[in-house]
């Protein structure tokens, strides 16, 4: 049969990962079509797959994530895997929080890829170490080791310039401040009492205030970019996912030594997540469909897991793999992964598509980003107007 | 003059536009039909036909966002379409003086519509960076109070969006232009010349008069180009800082394709044409009456 | 004589001023695209690439990743011609017959029709993809490089008609009248007088269909299939990696090669600007 | 060869009528020559017969054939447009085989009746050259040769020679004149000057105001020109006209008699007004040694004749002279003419009275 | 106002050499006449004197001021294009003051002016029109009024009257007559009317080939042709020539010897060649009892005069007939004519022998 993925890892390592997937399925018998449409995050690819199912052509998979999953599968153009879930026991190598996003009315319709880390805070150690400030754990050291960076000449943190950038921040002083069962109330049930309570005024504001840490160039910069300038030195720390790890080691740069990843502030016993996944839509060819079972089983194979996850910088969502292979960061993820999970701080990311669906998303992230940019919007203001957003329907 | 018209030949002129115009009907009215009725439904993720009534539209109005891509749409429309038309003119006028190096000159104004702006956009955005281009360079050369930071500023971003579309677009109004100078008869200009009208004269009451058919052409063409310039923003700000520089067809977009919100998505399409309508009807009404 | 030189000296001025603007951007590119990576990395925007490599260009037309396949832009680049041509070819044909009959073979609401037609202009393109997936789906050749042949052409044929109808109304009548007097058929006339008279504008819709159909995206990523993918959708997944190191010098190499087959066109057709092909031809 | 037959042609551009009525009837193989002032409506006529413009009213007939609304390719028809409209992407060589192209001719009888219009015209060495690089009187002839190589059942003139000199001109007429005696084509010629008028034509429709006001013979038109109109348009220098008031059977001028032929003076007694206006060719006067008195006014040497210009009584009078005049301006001189030689019009109506 | 002078100026257009080395004096307030067949190189002398095209060679002066390269702008010069050329974008009231317009002029004047010339044209009721919507005759006395609405200091007409029906021809002519005798502006005007040549210039430049052939007053012109070309090319219709042997004092032709004069015959025995052509004009030639036998070949009336051929052992002859003739075609007649109206040329030079 043929198996035709629609993906958006065009970048060196996900390539690498997909290449692997892809000659496991070969070998198998079947034939890859590559679909790989890069660039927006995935925009592109959701564009293109929405003319490919209206045409009555939908590819055998496709790169969604998140409660957007729910979303196709309402839509009735989703296939039930189920028989490859029981067959590979996926209930009880999945996290119970990661698996019920999987399933659609109890069934199985998309495959797990892997975990992201959001609420990383990358360092310098070097810049730290010329500023004289300590590795920042709350938002108030966070801010007291800007203060120093500022004055030794270096730019504190480093920020680019998407709403998804600004809301990766957000969620994280969210986490940090106010904590998982805030963050979930708030973020997650769109809680409105919550939204305007006192909390979220503290974090608006906190959030706010990480604003002056950043330069003024930041709007319309990549996020590795962004990356770089921690690299070079000429920004000490950024809040990004743990892909960013990826582009400290294509600088020759070693973790631990050369740059230090921890917890975004106050955010050490939370970990927010960001679940890559493979839909799997109804085919018709029986070959096909054959094809895609593979497809589906290959992905949660643990060979795959952990090559794919090697190159990309997450971690396997697979539970109990082996991870000798992986650096420092990526273990100390795994580890907190299980962890929070049990101990019910493990939160999905809003930024990446996680929490809610897209329109909400969508438009809290608008005010979020709008508020971030936006010197003359008030608190109370982006309160009211993120209480609305999450109305959205 | 009239046209050779009216002889009793016409099935055969008829013939051949019929297809364009059934063509046009169906894939230009069809699907504004088709999505002027998702406005109405329920459409989310895909297209659902169950009736929903104005909802989209109410929530499209609530839309803070919406209300700055419209707004951004007239800023932009406006500066764009004067700007590149503007100076699209000139450089034809500048190149029509009989210029040795025209070939090449030519080229050079063109060259920008052949890169695609997926990648141009990146070179732009490092130019109209403050901390990587000019305002970096300026401080390089020394001129320290020099400030240029257009495109990090929400209020002044849309300007910069402007500034490279004219860049990118004014080479192609220049062609139009210059083939439209170059099909005029020679003699009017002669005449012109003996009634004293010195060059720009000419070529400000004589030519470009003359020229309104293709005027007319190119402000078509540029409006497009406007309301296209998809790849334009996507690539220089991605809407940002914010949604500060988000237009129509970017908010579209997003609702439609990234936001899973195909209702709201088709109801700014119809709002857009509509408003597009609103200003470009009256124009083609009066332009093609003007004929006659 | 003196003061006609400081025309020209002005006029030059202004000329090679406009010229600069124009080519900074690629300047930039084309400088960046001749470093390595630790240049880019290093350097500073203008600065020359301290010993300049091809290596990024190789890279980008031959073996530079976009998704699973590290073929480089050649593929996609054929693909692109096999796409481009015929569309173009049509779209142009199309438009100057559309124009053809309305400047010149007028009937009564044929002005209306080429306004109905026009507005097509404004369509953004964003409305027509799922519609048109839908129609292509039914039409059987969605994705695949004929759908994408037909959107194309349904695409510009507004423009196109726009452009010639809008050049013929300005040649002289009669020599359509003189045309039927001696004889000549509709098509006749069409071939033998009006269209040997419309080369600039003819230079200017393929220009205008040649760009715009090379240089799409977003019709090119919807429309196609695995196989029929444009040089676009290769670009853009060069250069929109989501993760790891951007490399700016091939991102830039392979956006000029994307380039180069637009550039090839507007120098050869750009030659065809001739002067005054009407003058002499009607008195008064 | 048909037959050509205009019948109540009316066309309006907007508001403003042009022609009013148009009835013109020529037999097969007659050459018809249509003059009127400018903008009467000559060229709009023409194009209707061309198939290039329909009447807002009224028919055309060719033969027994109705082809007011035939496509002009099928009519074969052969035109000289008043603005030549030449093709300005074509040399004059491809510019005078065009039609004979579309109407497949092969090419060796092309290039011959391109060969044959060029010496005709005297622009064979001009084959290669655009039009562009024509001078006026080239163009002309080039827009002549693109009708003349061909053989149509009907040739349309728009004044064709208006850019020659007279040399050319003169020429251009015989081979006009000798192609219609040779090839019997109904013809019909649009011109201003008086002798391709009174020399070619076998008829002539002087037009006014989008009416024909008179159709005859040349002989016809100047000898008996039918309205005061006609009368003055048709001759060079035009006819003199004096308004006179009726008394009786006489016609008295500011008090003084104008001299009046027996017929003519039954005329006068009968017609309807009180006022006629009693016109006499220039060519009709001539100096003698009593008559009307006056004085010379003006004398214009044109070569061959003198107009001389007499104040006299009625008014200021052309006497044409053969040759030169040894005359002064302001000498006194008698003017004298031979009374049947006078047209008598009706002053209100126009028509002729006699 | 300025004298105009021409000096020694060539153009070439690629490899064809059009104006072979001009040379026109003219005074300040001269009315000179440009006339020559077709193609001849007139506009193009007319288009480098406007400034729209430089001489290959050679100046252009005016006054004491070398303007060969002066911007056509800045020389005051007003055109009638023998295109027309007229502004498609603006009606006529607009073209008219376009020029007026450009240098200034405040409105109410230019309304005047415009006013002025169109009632002077007749095309009052036209002034709203745009260019396209006028007839051939209409759009040409558009192009006229363009230049007379100005005062420049030197007018250049291109047969601006060509497309004008006679009548208003005269008036025309008329006009730019007491225009010219008013404001004595220097005027070139271009024309192959006659008429137009005689009656309205002082002096007239006949060329040929790009040469000037003859440059004198019309007077001159007509009845001391210089060359045997400008014996034919200026009256109409053309001087009968005839080719003949010298034989001591006397010429033969066809063994017939034809009449010389005394001072005629003094210049035959001097004669270098041993040909000569001897010339009479059509109204030289009267039909009398005796003289030159011959038989009447053709009668062509023109309304004022007839022009009848006949046949004679010297060749064909044209004899001008004032009015009408009742002579027949094939009649045998007689032809008789005065010896000093004879015009001697030398058949090898064709320059003027007496
Ligand atoms: N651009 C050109 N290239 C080559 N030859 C040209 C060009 N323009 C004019 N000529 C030639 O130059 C000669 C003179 O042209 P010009 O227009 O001056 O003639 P003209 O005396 O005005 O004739 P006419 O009385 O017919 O208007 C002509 O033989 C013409 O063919
Ligand atoms: N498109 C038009 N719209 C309005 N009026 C027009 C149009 N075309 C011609 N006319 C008018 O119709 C009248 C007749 O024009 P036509 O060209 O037939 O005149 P003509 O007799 O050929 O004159 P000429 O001797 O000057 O060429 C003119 O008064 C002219 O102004
Ligand atoms: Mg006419
Ligand atoms: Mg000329």
């Amino acid at each position: 049969g043929e198996v035709e993925v629609l993906h958006w890892w065009t970048s060196g390592g996900e390539a690498k990962a997909a290449a692997a997937l892809k000659l496991t399925l070969q070998k198998g018998g079947h034939r890859w079509k590559d679909f790989a449409v890069a660039g927006g995050g995935g925009d592109s690819a959701m564009t293109v797959l929405k003319s490919r199912v209206v045409s009555g052509n939908a590819p055998s998979a496709a790169q969604i994530k998140g409660p957007s999953l729910q979303e196709w599968a309402r839509e009735g153009v989703l296939a039930n895997i189920d028989d490859v879930a029981k067959a590979e026991k996926w209930d009880e190598l999945l996290p119970k929080i990661v698996s019920d996003g999987m399933k659609y009315k109890g069934n199985y319709i998309a495959a797990p890829v892997n975990v992201h880390r959001v609420n990383w805070l990358w360092v310098n150690p070097e810049a730290l170490k010329k500023a004289g400030a300590k590795l920042p754990t709350t938002w108030d050291e966070f801010f007291a080791a800007g203060d120093a960076l500022k004055k030794a000449g270096i730019i504190p943190l480093a920020h680019g310039g998407q709403n998804w950038q600004d809301f990766t921040t957000f969620e994280s002083v969210a986490l940090g401040i106010g904590g998982a069962e805030f963050y979930k109330k708030a973020l997650v049930q769109l809680d409105a009492a919550t939204i305007t309570g006192p909390q979220m005024t503290q974090v608006l504001e906190t959030f706010k205030k990480v604003k002056g840490y950043t330069d003024k160039n930041a709007p319309g910069r990549d996020w590795n970019l962004a990356t770089a300038m921690v690299i070079k030195g000429e920004a000490g720390m950024q809040l990004m996912g743990d892909w960013a790890k990826g582009e400290f080691i294509a600088a020759g740069k070693t973790p631990g030594t050369d740059f230090v990843c921890t917890p975004a502030p106050g955010s050490a016993k939370a970990f927010t997540f960001n679940v890559d996944s493979f839909a799997m839509f109804k085919l018709k060819d029986a070959a096909n469909v054959a094809a895609q079972k593979e497809l589906a089983k290959e992905i949660m194979a643990p060979n795959f897991q952990e090559l794919f996850n090697l190159y990309k910088g997450s971690i396997p969502v697979r539970l109990g793999m082996k991870m000798d292979k992986f650096d420092d960061c990526a273990k100390a993820s795994a580890k907190d992964f299980v962890d929070t999970a049990k101990a019910g701080a493990l939160v999905p990311s809003i930024a990446h598509g996680m929490a809610v669906p897209s329109a909400v998303e969508g438009a809290i992230k608008d005010v979020v980003s709008q508020f971030w940019n936006d010197d003359k919007m008030s608190v109370a203001d982006a309160q009211s107007r993120i209480a609305s957003a999450a109305k959205t329907k | 003059m009239s046209a050779p018209s009216a002889l009793r030949t016409p099935w055969l002129p008829k013939l051949v536009v019929a297809p364009s115009f059934v063509l046009a009907l169906v894939f230009i009215y069809g699907f504004i039909a088709w999505n002027g009725y998702l406005s109405l439904s329920a459409s989310r993720l895909l297209p659902n036909y169950t009736f929903a009534g104005f909802e989209q539209y109410v929530n499209l109005f609530e839309s803070d966002r919406f209300r700055v891509a419209l707004k951004n749409m007239l800023v932009f429309g406006g500066l764009f379409i004067g700007g590149a038309m503007a100076l699209g003119l000139m450089l034809a006028i500048l190149l029509d003086q009989k210029i040795r190096a025209e070939g090449l000159l030519r080229t050079i104004y063109l060259y920008p519509m052949a890169i695609s702006f997926i990648v141009t956009g990146t070179a732009w955005k490092w130019m109209l960076n403050p901390g990587l281009g000019l305002e970096h360079l300026m401080h390089q050369w020394g001129f320290e109070s020099f400030s240029f930071d257009w495109l990090v500023n929400p209020e002044k971003a849309i300007y910069c969006v402007a500034i490279a579309g004219i860049w990118q677009s004014a080479g192609f109004v220049m062609a139009l232009f210059l083939a439209g100078l170059r099909g005029i008869d020679e003699s009017i200009i002669k005449a012109a010349q003996v009634d004293g009208a010195s060059q720009p004269r000419i070529y400000w009451r004589i030519l470009i008069p003359s020229l309104r058919p293709v005027f007319f052409s190119t402000l078509m063409v540029v409006s497009h180009l406007a309301i296209k310039s998809f790849d334009l923003v996507m690539a220089l700000t991605a809407g940002g800082p914010g949604y500060a520089t988000d237009l129509p067809a970017t908010f579209m977009y997003a609702m439609s394709f990234t936001r899973g919100q195909l209702g709201l998505g088709a109801a700014s399409a119809t709002v857009m044409l509509a408003t597009v309508a609103a200003i470009v009807v009256p124009y083609l009404y009066s332009e093609l009456r003007a004929k006659k | 004589m003196n003061r006609l030189n400081i025309h020209r000296v002005l006029l030059w001025g202004a000329l090679l001023l406009f010229a600069a603007w124009f080519l900074a951007p690629l300047y930039v590119m084309v400088v960046t695209s001749l470093k390595d990576m630790e240049q880019v990395r290093t350097g500073h925007l203008l600065s020359l690439p301290t010993d300049p490599t091809l290596a990024a260009w190789a890279k980008a037309w031959s073996t530079a990743c976009t998704g699973t396949d590290c073929g480089g832009l050649k593929p996609f680049f054929f693909n692109s011609v096999a796409m481009v041509v015929p569309a173009v070819a049509v779209s142009t044909l199309v438009g100057a017959l559309n124009g053809y009959v309305l400047a010149k073979w007028r009937f009564r609401g044929s002005e209306t029709m080429f306004a109905l037609m026009l507005f097509g202009v404004f369509m953004p393109m964003q409305v027509v993809l799922l519609p048109m997936s839908q129609v292509l789906g039914w039409l059987g050749i969605a994705s695949s490089i004929w759908g994408l042949i037909l959107v194309h052409v349904i695409a510009g044929i507004p423009s196109t008609t726009l452009f010639f109808r809008n050049y013929y109304v300005g040649l002289p009548d009669e020599l359509v009248k003189a045309a039927m007097l001696d004889g000549a058929s509709f098509w006749q006339i069409f071939t033998r007088i009006v269209l040997p008279l419309s080369t600039p504008i003819l230079v200017v819709t393929l220009i205008w269909q040649f760009t715009n159909i090379w240089n799409d995206f977003l019709y090119g990523v919807v429309f196609s299939g695995a196989d029929s993918k444009p040089i676009t959708v290769g670009l853009n997944n060069l250069s929109n990696t989501s993760s790891t190191v951007k490399e700016y010098n091939v991102d830039m190499a392979a956006a000029l090669i994307a380039a180069l087959p637009t550039l090839f066109v507007y120098i050869v057709a750009g030659k065809y600007f001739v002067r005054g092909l009407t003058a002499g031809a009607v008195k008064g | 060869m048909g037959a050509l037959s205009i019948r109540n042609v009316r066309k309006t551009f907007g508001p403003v009528e042009i022609l009013k009525g148009i009835h013109i009837d020529i037999e097969a193989g007659e050459f018809l020559i249509l003059v009127g002032p400018s903008g009467c409506g000559k060229s709009t006529l023409l194009n209707m017969i061309a198939g290039l413009d329909v009447p807002s009213s009224g028919s055309i007939h060719m033969g027994e054939r109705d082809i007011t609304h035939l496509p002009s390719k099928d009519r074969d028809i052969a035109m000289v447009f008043q603005s030549y409209a030449l093709y300005p992407n074509m040399n004059v060589a491809q510019n005078i085989a065009f039609a004979l192209e579309m109407r497949k001719v092969p090419k060796p009888q092309r290039e011959a009746a391109v060969q044959r219009v060029a010496k005709m015209l005297q622009i064979g060495h001009l084959l290669d050259r655009k039009p562009g690089a024509l001078s006026g009187g080239q163009r002309q002839r080039v827009a002549m040769g693109r009708a003349l190589a061909r053989d149509p059942k009907l040739f349309l003139f728009d004044e064709p020679l208006s850019n020659l000199d007279a040399k050319l001109r003169v020429e251009m007429r015989a081979e006009i004149k000798l192609l219609h005696q040779r090839t019997k084509t109904t013809t019909v010629y649009v011109t201003h000057d008086q002798v391709e008028a009174m020399t070619l034509g076998d008829r002539i429709a002087v037009m006014k105001d989008g009416v024909v006001q008179q159709f005859g013979t040349p002989d016809d038109i100047y000898t008996r020109p039918a309205t005061r109109f006609v009368a003055e348009f048709i001759g060079s220098p035009a006819m003199n006209l004096i308004t006179a008031q009726r008394s009786g059977e006489t016609l008295l001028a500011h008090g003084i008699e104008l001299a009046a032929s027996e017929t003519q003076r039954a005329a006068i007694a009968q017609a309807a007004g009180p006022e006629l206006v009693y016109g006499l060719r220039p060519e009709s006067l001539q100096f003698a040694d009593a008559g009307l008195p006056g004085t010379l006014a003006m004398i214009e040497p044109t070569g061959p004749e003198t107009y001389v210009l007499v104040d006299t009584a009625v008014g200021q009078l052309t006497v044409r002279v053969p040759g030169n005049t040894q005359q002064r301006v302001g000498e006194r001189v008698h003017l004298q003419w031979q009374p049947q030689q006078a047209h008598l019009f009706d002053a209100r109506t126009e028509a002729r009275v006699v």
